[in-house]
């Protein structure tokens, strides 16, 4: 569904990501580890077409992306929950799900797929009068999560879905990335937290200053020691 | 071989808020640049013929480096201009120090206030013409019958505004009439209702309004708004221009307004500015027209374009006639300040698409209306 | 008393209109645009034109001013605007300043320095409901500009690009995600404020002429009204109008009309001491 | 012994929302005090309280027994406590040691500002990048840098507003040693983490707050057995119960 | 001490031993000489806004006030109560001084904007003042300095060169005092306020004094420039003395062209835009109303598109000034 070939990105110093390689299969749940800096929302970002310098190709069924003007790419069924949430702070948690949905516009099942994403995070639903950016960090994220779920994508992009989130908020996101995923949405997860991200994930990827340097399917990267001294803290 | 070109500098506000002015001040001079170069040039310097050097100065901090520069780089002989006070004052104090002849329409008082040698002002000072259009407006309308106890005075706070506003509150004073309201608005006043609430509340039988055109519109326009028929004296500037008429339309009709000179004064000049430029001639044209027929005559009389010779001569020029005859009086003769003393203010009412000179009955070419009723 | 409230409310709400736009610019943006006033003169040329040659009501003029305008202002922000938005604010700043110094010279050499005023029948009436008195033009002006105020909120509350609007203005990153072309919006917003702006100036054309200077009347006045309402808050400019209204009409029945501004100024910087956003935040 | 930094009761408000309601506690020198609480529970706020950037609608403040609240922060950081940014807060267009030497100049004259600069980044192994632009670092450098910057206020009390979200865990061990290296010389430090591995195995005393009130305030593993802590904050799952195994 | 040969201070004095040669060149009572010194006051009068603009990052479009109260206070002094011009430059400093410390009071949690504005305000309550005073300021019609011939000790001199080794001085130690805030203990410190005031706090600088220091000092010397401005041009009145777009913008645009908060940046944007406005001027002002001011406005717009961060960064993009700033942070 989505591959990534000899991907080379840069902000205008040297190279970010250099020769990246990937691939998510439909349905599957991909997550990639490293350290900071590693490149990881580089290459999500790159993906989204946020990086203008970039190399290399990424094709989303079969579409090139690199290239594209940016705010095209989610209309292919692209959808992105970037780092530090995003939300839009001075709209209503409604709001901002609508604008999830903003190129489909026309789509007349907005109200439907709110109420989608009300049964996923029934919090929303009691909060959808309220400003985004007055709500908590955990609202937030599940407010970001949920207006990418508005563009009804077949892949979600999650930067860093847990940064910064109390432990049991990270758990119901944990759950809620399972029940997105069961509903044959693939996702393409970056964490910091190794734990949450391998015990999701049905194969990982571990980046270190922008090369791909393992891969495997999740099990096999939890064994693995490298990735338990570094990633687990074990 | 014809003789060379004399210089002469032209500093006016080309840009800015009183663009308007100074493009119709630059036209006179070009016009009696052409007119005195038509006639033969400087017959004592053998023909010589005028050239003029343009500078735009829109503001006084930009007056003096262009001065300076006209008078360094381009070596003028004398320079014409500036309609703005301030401007003008400030470029005084570059020709002063550099010992050239600047003769000027602005009429602050203090440009010939500061005991000054170099400058010369070619119609009468500010407070004048403030007087003139108390002592002017009260004639008519005791002519007419009707007898003055209250006036009320609006000026904008500029140095035109407030000299003028000095003339017109001592002349009052002198005459015993009552100044019921007397205020200042700024420059640029987008709403004048205030203003107006205060006239009408104040109960003057007459406004003398000291204004540019904008606000000279909204208070004609928000008088007529509330049906306040109080006479409105204009103060020159915004009150006798082309598109005072423009803007109010029938309105203008016999508004009556203070002015430095008046086209009807100098018919042959007016008619060619009008085939020229499409517009009546305005006073800043014919008076800054005079000014550079000053500067002309002076040579002649000096065979000089030397600036020291030309000074001296302007300061003891006493002739009338020529392009002069559109200043009110029709002479030019300098005091020692630099004063033109035979001129003096007239007043001049709208009449279909100009205005006309009515006052003073010795430089009328008409009678004056006042509230319909024409003046004996 | 009564009096000076009503005109200054009437003189408020078109101050708080030709001020939205600028409120608008800046909230999407985030640039001050010292150029914003020199819109609204080609606005009144607009509307000056249409009704010396089509002779178009200039509140019916006003549509045109806002047309075209808005192409104006969309074209000067792609081509640029567009380029400092990531430059560092005083430089933004400074662009803007250029482009007013351009519009204005450029107004002048096209259109010559007169002052042009257009005349309309309602010009010279007025009402009057007991002791007080309303001047046509300025009854129809505020209600033009009460109006488009409406349409204005309506438009950014109710529509997807008013949505995209205020979302690009809060968030452009995420705003790309979600498929906002930013860009566009971005000339959408300047082009709309500008038209705004223009719109305001037509519908004064009848009781303000127009001259390439007239936007130097205006500049000053819209800064205060905008930071008075709060920078970037659309809201906030129709009331930071109306009160810079009323401060001018008020005060002038206590101290001379000369130290109309001085008060004015005075309080303003008395309002950001206290409330250093303005008075209302965010919208 | 008077606790080195005393809170008596305080509260934040905005508008109508309690961020802070009524929490007191203390702290002693060489102690190591974890704050966690739920997102929006207020522990930023109550930090930003303690050292004067969000003024008190009530309640005090004693450090080291002077009353701080009311005083602006840089009042504060002189009598001894300063505070690290969530979101580090750094001076971008300055290097590592000028930022360093900025705080320095709180109780030094310019050369010995750059002195204290060189000591505070050799302690804490950050003399390979003294020039680098900050803006250039990662981001536990940035957050180490923010350290660097508050020791070289010479504080007593340092409160780190989350400065290891984001780092692996090898990185955390790292910026641990330091914290303890410091302790080890008398600085009470108040921490806010949601890494519960790193808050069990730094903490001596934990605190947790819940909707601005204080829920709990004990040992670490008294507080991650206190059914409200496990109910609003640790939760049942996976993250909960790594804190359990810590 | 490598610095002191280090290229930007070699420039440095360049220029100044530039500016110091020139009169030789030029006719002391000619109009090159005048442009010269209006370019050498104007870098004076954008370095002292620098220092507030630059250093602490707050953008005033208000030094008019300064300035103005500057030209006000050493005139008026002299010409009501015969005080030379020279003590009267001091008062006007320390009444500048005085008011930006009380400016600083309403003003000084402000940011960006709203800084700016209220700056603007500031300026604009001033000349209403000024215009309105007519008894004590002459009102709008303005002050005049009179014509007294060369009076060293009343600050009149009859060669316009005169005025221009004054406004070298002037320049000279203005760029010093900039030099010292920046290097000293309190650059360190406003550099902190631009770049996050909040954090400087917390890292125990005096945001609120270190700000008004920055700004007493910055509209005392702007007051100086005034007295000089006043003195060197004779006549001045409310509307051009307190001017947004002549005085208060065009300090701020110089710095900004020539980059924002360096020492050099004032200097390098006065000897761009006032030579290209003069000459804009000559050539341009006599072809067409408003060509002149058009073209100087689409000459602004390009050098602001072309480098938005000041022209110094051209000069910090060569070699020779990067090893400069290596130097300078390794000391
Ligand atoms: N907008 C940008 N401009 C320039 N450089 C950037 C930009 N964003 C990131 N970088 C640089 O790119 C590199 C990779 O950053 P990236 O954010 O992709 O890392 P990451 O793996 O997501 O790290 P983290 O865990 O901190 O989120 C870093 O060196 C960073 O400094
Ligand atoms: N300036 C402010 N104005 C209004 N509300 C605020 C402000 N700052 C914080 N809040 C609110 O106060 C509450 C406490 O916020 P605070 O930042 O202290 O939480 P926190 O415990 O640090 O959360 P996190 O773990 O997500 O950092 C939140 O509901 C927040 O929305
Ligand atoms: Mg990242
Ligand atoms: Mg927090």
């Amino acid at each position: 569904m989505l591959e990534i070939r000899n991907l080379c990105a840069a902000y205008g110093g040297p190279d970010v990501l250099s020769s990246v390689t990937l691939e998510v299969k439909a349905g599957e749940t991909v997550a990639v580890l490293g350290a900071n800096t590693a490149g990881k929302t580089t290459l999500l970002r790159t993906i989204s077409g946020l990086v203008a310098r970039a190399r290399g190709s990424v094709t989303f069924e079969g579409t090139e992306l690199i290239g594209r003007p940016a705010h095209t790419i989610p209309a292919l069924g692209l959808g992105h929950v970037p780092e530090g949430r995003h939300v839009f702070p001075r709209m209503t948690t409604l709001d901002n799900l609508k604008m999830g949905a903003f190129f489909h516009r026309g789509a007349g099942d907005i109200a439907q797929r709110i109420q989608r994403v009300f049964a996923l995070f029934p919090r929303l639903e009691e909060r959808q009068g309220q400003m985004a950016g007055s709500m908590s960090g955990g609202e937030q994220q599940m407010v970001s999560i949920g207006r990418a779920l508005m563009g009804n994508p077949k892949l979600l992009l999650l930067d860093e879905p847990s940064h910064g989130l109390a432990p049991i908020v990270v758990d119901e996101l944990h759950a809620a990335i399972g029940a997105i995923n069961r509903q044959g949405v693939a996702v393409l997860l970056v964490e910091q937290n190794a734990v949450l991200a391998l015990s999701v994930a049905h194969r990982g990827y571990v980046l270190e200053a922008g090369h791909v340097v393992l891969s495997g399917d999740a099990q096999a990267l939890s064994a693995d020691h490298g990735v338990r001294r570094a990633y687990l803290g074990v | 071989r014809a003789a060379d070109d004399v210089l002469v500098g032209v500093i006016q506000p080309l840009s800015g808020p009183n663009a308007q002015f100074g493009i119709g001040a630059q036209r006179g001079t070009e016009l009696a640049a052409e007119i005195i170069n038509a006639a033969g040039g400087i017959q004592a310097l053998g023909g010589a013929k005028i050239k003029l050097v343009a500078a735009d100065v829109p503001t006084p901090n930009t007056a003096a480096a262009a001065t300076q520069r006209l008078i360094s780089q381009n070596g003028v002989s004398a320079v014409v201009g500036a309609f703005v006070s301030s401007t003008t004052l400030a470029a005084s104090e570059v020709t002063e120090r550099a010992q050239i002849p600047l003769v000027t329409f602005a009429f602050a008082d203090q440009i010939t206030g500061r005991g000054y040698a170099y400058v010369f002002q070619v119609s009468p000072k500010g407070t004048a013409f403030g007087a003139a259009q108390f002592d002017y407006a009260t004639a008519i309308a005791k002519a007419a019958g009707e007898k003055i106890d209250k006036v009320a005075i609006l000026y904008e706070d500029t140095a035109y505004g407030t000299a003028q506003a000095k003339g017109l509150r001592e002349a009052a004073k002198a005459a015993g009439v009552e100044v019921v309201l007397d205020e200042a608005y700024p420059l640029g006043i987008t709403d004048v209702s205030p203003l107006v609430n205060k006239l009408r509340a104040s109960g003057a039988q007459i406004a003398f309004p000291v204004s540019y055109l904008n606000d000279s519109l909204l208070i004609i326009r928000a008088l007529r708004q509330q049906n306040i028929d109080i006479p409105v004296i204009g103060g020159a500037a915004g009150y006798i221009i082309p598109d005072f008429k423009k803007g109010l339309g029938a309105y203008a009709d016999g508004v009556l307004s203070v002015a430095a000179a008046s086209g009807d004064m100098i018919p042959d000049l007016a008619r060619t500015y009008k085939d020229k430029y499409g517009t009546f001639i305005t006073h800043e044209a014919i008076i800054h027209a005079a000014a550079l027929d000053a500067v002309a005559k002076a040579m002649e009389k000096a065979k000089s374009a030397d600036p020291q010779k030309v000074r001296d001569a302007l300061a003891t020029l006493d002739y009338c006639g020529g392009l002069a005859a559109g200043v009110p009086g029709g002479c030019i003769t300098f005091d020692k300040t630099g004063l033109n003393t035979s001129s003096f203010p007239i007043m001049v009412q709208w009449r279909g698409d100009a205005p006309v000179t009515v006052y003073p009955p010795k430089a009328a070419t008409e009678k004056p209306v006042w509230r319909g009723k024409t003046v004996e | 008393m009564i009096q000076a409230l009503v005109d200054g409310i009437l003189l408020g709400g078109v101050y708080g209109v030709i001020s939205t736009g600028l409120s608008l610019v800046f909230g999407v943006l985030g640039v001050v645009n010292f150029a914003h006033a020199e819109f609204l003169m080609l606005g009144m040329y607009v509307a000056w034109f249409a009704w010396r040659y089509l002779g178009l009501d200039p509140l019916l003029g006003s549509a045109l001013s806002f047309v075209i305008v808005f192409a104006i202002g969309y074209l000067v922000q792609r081509t640029l605007v567009q380029r400092v938005l990531k430059a560092p604010p005083a430089a933004q700043v400074f662009l803007t300043v250029g482009l007013m110094i351009v519009i204005e010279n450029a107004a002048l050499m096209a259109f010559g320095s007169d002052y042009r005023s257009v005349s309309v029948p309602y010009q010279v009436e007025g009402y009057r409901l007991g002791d007080i008195f309303v001047g046509a033009p300025y009854l129809f002006a505020f209600v033009a500009a009460v109006v488009l105020a409406g349409a204005l909120w309506l438009f950014l509350e109710r529509s997807w690009s008013g949505r995209a609007i205020r979302a690009v203005a809060q968030d452009p990153m995420a705003a790309t995600l979600v498929g906002v072309d930013t860009r566009r919006t971005y000339a959408l917003a300047f082009g709309l404020g500008v038209a705004l702006t223009a719109f305001g100036g037509a519908v004064i054309l009848p009781y303000i002429t127009v001259s390439p200077t007239v936007g130097g009347q205006f500049v000053v006045l819209m800064f205060t009204v905008v930071v008075l309402g709060g920078l970037g808050s659309v809201a906030g400019a129709l009331a930071g109008g109306i009160m810079v209204g009323i401060v001018q009409s008020l005060s002038a029945l206590v101290f001379p009309i000369q130290l109309q501004n001085l008060c004015l100024f005075v309080i303003f910087i008395a309002v950001l001491a206290l409330r250093p956003q303005g008075l209302i935040k965010g919208a | 012994m008077q606790p080195l930094l005393q809170a008596d009761a305080i509260c934040v408000t905005f508008g109508g929302l309690k961020a802070v309601d009524g929490v007191s506690f203390s702290l002693n020198a060489g102690e190591i005090v974890g704050l966690i609480g739920p997102n929006g529970a207020g522990k930023t706020t109550l930090f930003n309280a303690l050292v004067g950037l969000q003024p008190l609608t009530s309640g005090t403040v004693w450090l080291d027994g002077e009353r701080v609240c009311g005083l602006k922060p840089h009042k504060v950081a002189r009598l001894g406590m300063t505070k690290t940014f969530q979101n580090a807060a750094l001076f971008p267009d300055m290097s590592v040691k000028e930022n360093v030497t900025t705080a320095a100049l709180l109780r030094h004259d310019l050369k010995g500002a750059r002195a204290k600069a060189d000591t505070v980044l050799r302690k804490l192994d950050l003399t390979p990048i003294a020039d680098a632009d900050v803006a250039d670092l990662t981001f536990p450098q940035k957050a180490l840098v923010e350290m660097a910057r508050a020791l070289a206020t010479e504080p007593r009390v340092l409160l780190l507003d989350e400065v290891m979200a984001a780092l692996t865990p090898a990185e955390m061990d790292e910026v641990m040693a330091v914290i303890r290296a410091l302790k080890a010389e008398g600085l009470a430090f108040l921490v806010v983490e949601h890494h519960m591995r790193a808050i069990m195995a730094l903490c001596d005393r934990l605190l947790a707050v819940n909707f601005g009130r204080l829920i709990a305030d004990g040992t670490p593993a008294q507080v991650a057995a206190h059914p409200q802590v496990i109910e609003a904050y640790l939760g049942h799952g996976a993250a909960g119960k790594e804190a359990a195994h810590a | 001490m490598r610095n002191l040969f280090s290229p930007s201070r070699a420039a440095l004095l360049l220029f100044f031993l530039a500016a110091a040669l020139l009169p030789l060149a030029l006719d002391p009572r000619g109009h090159l000489i005048r442009v010269a010194a209006m370019v050498l006051l104007f870098a004076a009068m954008a370095q002292s806004w620098n220092i507030v603009g630059g250093l602490a990052n707050q953008i005033s479009l208000g030094h008019a006030a300064f300035f103005g109260l500057g030209a006000y206070t050493s005139t008026l002094l002299f010409l009501k109560l015969g005080v030379t011009p020279w003590i009267g430059m001091g008062v006007g400093a320390v009444v500048a001084g005085g008011a930006a410390a009380l400016l600083s009071i309403p003003t000084f949690r402000l940011k960006g904007h709203y800084f700016a504005l209220a700056t603007l305000a500031f300026a604009e309550v001033m000349r209403v003042i000024a215009n309105s005073l007519g008894d004590v300021t002459g009102g709008p019609v303005g002050l005049s300095i009179p014509f007294m011939g060369s009076q060293p000790a009343l600050f009149a001199f009859r060669s316009v060169a005169s005025y221009y080794w004054i406004i070298l001085g002037l320049l000279v130690a203005v760029c010093a005092v900039f030099h010292l805030l920046a290097s000293g203990a309190i650059g360190y410190r406003l550099r902190a306020v631009r770049e996050n005031e909040a954090a400087a706090e917390v890292a125990g600088v005096d945001t609120f004094r270190v700000k008004l220091t920055a700004s007493v000092i910055s509209a005392a010397l702007t007051a100086v420039c005034g007295t000089v401005f006043a003195q060197f041009t004779f006549f001045f009145d409310p509307d051009s003395i307190f001017s947004l777009s002549g005085i208060s913008v065009r300090m701020a645009m110089i710095a900004i062209v020539g980059g924002l908060g360096t020492l050099g940046g004032p200097l390098v944007g006065a000897l761009f835009l006032i030579p290209l406005e003069e000459v804009a001027n000559a050539v341009l002002s006599s072809q067409a109303a408003g060509l002149s001011q058009f073209a100087f406005g689409v000459i602004l717009i390009g050098a602001i598109l072309i480098q938005p961060r000041g022209l110094m960064a051209y000069w910090l993009r060569t070699p020779w000034a990067k090893t400069r700033r290596a130097a300078a942070t390794g000391a």
